[in-house]
């Protein structure tokens, strides 16, 4: 068990491990994205209340699966790092955290523009799109911490830290966030989503974010090895790789 | 009117008043080189090295140390500028974590016995942990505060035989660099722990400063206590150890 | 198929310009974060290629700095 | 413990009590700022500054301030809490008293809350002692003044103990005032929503014991969870330095 665990985390091993699987990653997540949004975007049947601005779900919706998930991934990699010290997970962590700021961003602008042919107006506050915009807050936040600390090592777990203080709050922000909502707003404006999506609907969007956590798998695993090949740069396995010109 | 009273009535005199039921003090162990008890019984080490390694910013600045600190020693860690000498003292005092390697106190690893070691080491970094705002009695108390409450006399007679007699209740901001360091220095007249890690002891210390803190580590050595210093000051001491650092 | 020609497709009844850029911004920020990976991904390995081809060509001599404290003269003309 | 070491001194068993220790680092504290008046004053002026600003900046009808009042003077005193927590550990770093906070042998967190809570009694407890006088400048009536000050007495120490996570994560970095914030505003969204929510909600006559109890449980959560939050923080901020 322990020498699994070891070895999982051993930078040398997950070189080899992403590069079988990377090809696979892209290609699966390339085709069914393309699939999913090809669908969703001509062939999906109209929304008879929202019209065709609808299909902005095919990007919305897996743009916030993934901003969300991916906060629970840095969060679970988080805990990895601060108790068993395994490098893997901070490299993990200090590398997708701008992947996660560029989904929040895409999840709210996508949000924004749906907004306007759907309610007239650009931006409203409601309870989503304002966890939302907290939600950039706070990959912002562990984006500048990890920027201003020189060492990796110390940054990466200074981000650990700030990432678990994080997930703690998000269920709170989330409730406080629902309240607040209520108690400013009635409810006038309740129509993301109709509560039961017609099959054509549904498909291509479950198809597209399947595709989108495929193409994040490939991102992640493009940016992490970035990450190892920097910190371990002098290693004698790095150095054998390089100068036997493998990538 | 440097360490007047400690030259005047010889270094023991503050200790054995502060301290008189230090057991060592009432049966004083003859200093021993540790060089000489090769294949005679070994004293096991307080403090012990094995394959320590750091690396900071990028830069390897040491690899597969190891040593042992034995009680009743005084070990220095030497090396030119930017080879890691502060950082190995901080490694050693639990301050810096991001080393490799291990490292044990009387035989346990320190990360597991964490709080027995912290209540056995006293460090002393090149900032002093002193507050400008405060006097020296209350920077004194207050670093004592959580390790050996002692009462004002006590106290007050450490700082004297630091020779900061009269300075009691001024601001440390009033003071010299020196003196300020000297607060911080009253800490060896009155702390208890066997393991000393000082990083640069003599800064801002005038010569009979000096000397007379030398005295008190060789001192503090023969009762079986264990030094571990760094400094720019050509210090030589009769069977000091040495870890040399960034060697060519 | 659920337009009747490619005009309307483009057109959505409308909604084109909001649907159309939320795709155009989409795909544009995920092909540069692709682009912007594997840029750095590329360079970063280059780094470490020349500095150990480097290393290899020069043997382990490391170049060691002494410092010496003599005054750098500099030429007044 | 074995220490069978012929010529060791004796090992030191005897350990100072976790309270005693505690107290003597709050009370080193609160000596410090009383030595330095001016920094205690400093958080006060900028609260009331910020107060002023607003109806010089939007109106200074009777009506807006009624109803914009209580969420004023909450944005005021997060923003004064969150100015004066830069100095939470810049000062100790700065001089190595922190370094031997950290060797001290009882357990870091609880000696990082007995410091917060010294920062709270400096700068939070005045700022709710203050905020009376700048509510009936903004014509707030005497119900909705009594239930913000219940409110900041029990949000402004959340404010501290969670600013102290971003001023340990920050300590020695290059323009870590702009950067404590931008970590610590999020998660001060939460207090700020129920805090200025308890307020509208008695203005509006209801019942607030039970928002009053649901920042009690912010209060606890806090305090069981950020001084060890901030004592990890302060771990990998001195490995660092």
């Amino acid at each position: 068990m322990w020498q699994f665990f070891h070895k999982l985390g051993s930078p040398k091993w997950f070189f080899g491990i992403a590069n079988r699987f990377m090809p696979w990653l892209l290609a699966g997540g390339l085709i069914l994205l393309a699939a999913g949004l090809v669908w969703g975007l001509a062939f999906a049947p109209k929304d008879y209340l929202q019209g065709n601005s609808y299909r902005i779900i095919f990007i919305h919706v897996p743009s916030a699966f993934l901003a969300q998930s991916i906060y629970i991934m840095m969060a679970s990699a988080a805990v990895v790092t601060l108790v068993w010290r395994m490098k893997l997970a901070d490299v993990f962590v200090k590398s997708v955290a701008p992947v996660g700021l560029m989904f929040t961003f895409l999840a709210l602008f996508t949000g924004a523009v749906w907004g306007k042919p759907t309610w007239g107006t650009w931006w409203v506050w409601d309870a989503r799109l304002t966890s939302m915009l907290i939600l950039l807050f706070l990959y912002g936040g562990a984006i500048a911490l990890d920027r201003s600390i020189n060492d990796e090592k110390s940054a990466a777990r200074a981000v650990a830290v700030l990432v678990l203080v994080g997930v703690v709050n998000i269920p709170i922000i989330k409730y406080s966030v629902d309240w607040w909502n209520t108690l400013h707003q009635p409810a006038t404006f309740k129509l993301t989503e109709k509560p039961s999506m017609a099959m054509e609907m549904w498909v291509p969007l479950l198809l597209s974010v399947l595709g989108l956590y495929l193409l994040f798998g490939w991102l992640a695993c493009l940016r992490m090895k970035t990450e190892i090949l920097v910190r371990e740069r002098r290693t004698r396995w790095v150095k054998e790789l390089v100068l036997a010109g493998r990538k | 009117m440097a360490f007047v009273i400690m030259r005047d009535v010889g270094i023991k005199c503050p200790v054995s008043i502060l301290v008189p039921d230090w057991p060592s003090f009432m049966h004083p162990m003859p200093y021993r080189r540790p060089s000489l008890l090769n294949g005679t019984q070994m004293p096991e080490p307080l403090l012990q090295a094995v394959g320590l390694e750091c690396e900071r910013d990028e830069r390897l600045l040491f690899q597969n140390l190891s040593f042992s600190i034995l009680p009743g020693t005084v070990t220095r860690v030497e090396g030119p500028n930017g080879s890691g000498k502060t950082t190995l003292l901080r490694i050693l005092a639990g301050l810096n974590d991001a080393w490799a390697g291990d490292l044990s106190w009387c035989g346990t690893s320190i990360s597991q016995n964490r709080e027995s070691y912290l209540r056995n080491m006293m460090y002393l970094g090149h900032r002093p942990g002193i507050k400008h705002l405060l006097t020296p009695l209350e920077n004194l108390r207050a670093l004592m505060a959580g390790r050996r409450p002692l009462d004002d006399d006590a106290l007050l007679q450490a700082l004297a035989g630091t020779g900061l007699a009269g300075f009691e209740h001024v601001p440390c901001r009033n003071l010299s660099a020196g003196q300020q360091r000297r607060v911080a220095l009253a800490r060896l007249l009155i702390a208890d722990e066997p393991l000393w890690i000082l990083d640069e002891v003599f800064t801002a210390i005038d010569a009979d400063g000096v000397e007379a803190i030398e005295t008190l580590l060789l001192q503090r050595a023969r009762e079986g206590g264990a030094v571990i210093v760094t400094t720019h000051h050509d210090l030589d001491l009769p069977g000091m150890g040495r870890i040399t650092l960034g060697a060519a | 198929m659920a337009f009747e020609s490619f005009s309307a497709f483009l057109a959505m009844e409308g909604h084109g310009p909001y649907v159309w850029t939320c795709y155009a911004v989409f795909v544009v920020l995920l092909a540069g974060m692709v682009f912007w990976s594997a840029k750095r991904h590329q360079a970063t390995y280059r780094m470490c290629k020349r500095s150990h081809d480097q290393q290899a060509r020069k043997g382990q001599a490391k170049p060691k700095a002494a410092a010496t404290f003599t005054r750098v003269e500099i030429s007044q003309d | 413990m074995n220490v069978n070491a012929p010529i060791a001194l004796k090992k030191v068993d005897s350990s100072v009590g976790v309270f005693q220790a505690m107290v003597s680092v709050f009370l080193r504290d609160v000596r410090v700022a009383f030595r330095q008046r001016q920094d205690l004053l400093n958080p006060l002026l900028f609260f009331t500054m910020v107060v002023t600003l607003f109806p010089l900046g939007v109106s200074p009808e009777v009506a807006f301030l009624k109803q914009s009042g209580a969420g004023i003077l909450w944005v005021a005193a997060l923003l004064s809490v969150l100015l004066s927590l830069d100095h939470l550990f810049r000062h100790d770093f700065d001089d190595g008293t922190l370094e031997q906070l950290m060797l001290q042998p009882q357990p870091l967190f609880l000696l990082v809350l007995a410091k917060t809570m010294a920062h709270w009694l400096l700068t939070g407890l005045p700022l709710v002692l203050l905020t009376p006088v700048l509510g009936l400048m903004l014509h707030l009536d005497g119900n909705s003044v009594a239930t913000l000050c219940l409110t900041l007495l029990i949000g402004t120490p959340v404010l501290s103990l969670i600013g102290s996570i971003g001023a340990a994560l920050t300590l020695g970095l290059r323009s870590a005032g702009v950067l404590l914030s931008l970590l610590i505003i999020p998660l001060y969204i939460p207090v700020l929503i129920f805090g200025t929510g308890t307020v509208a909600a008695a203005a509006e006559g209801a019942q607030v014991s039970g928002y009053l109890a649901l920042m009690g449980a912010f209060l606890v959560l806090a305090l069981t969870l950020a001084p060890f939050a901030s004592a990890a923080a302060l771990r990998i901020s001195l490995s660092n330095s």
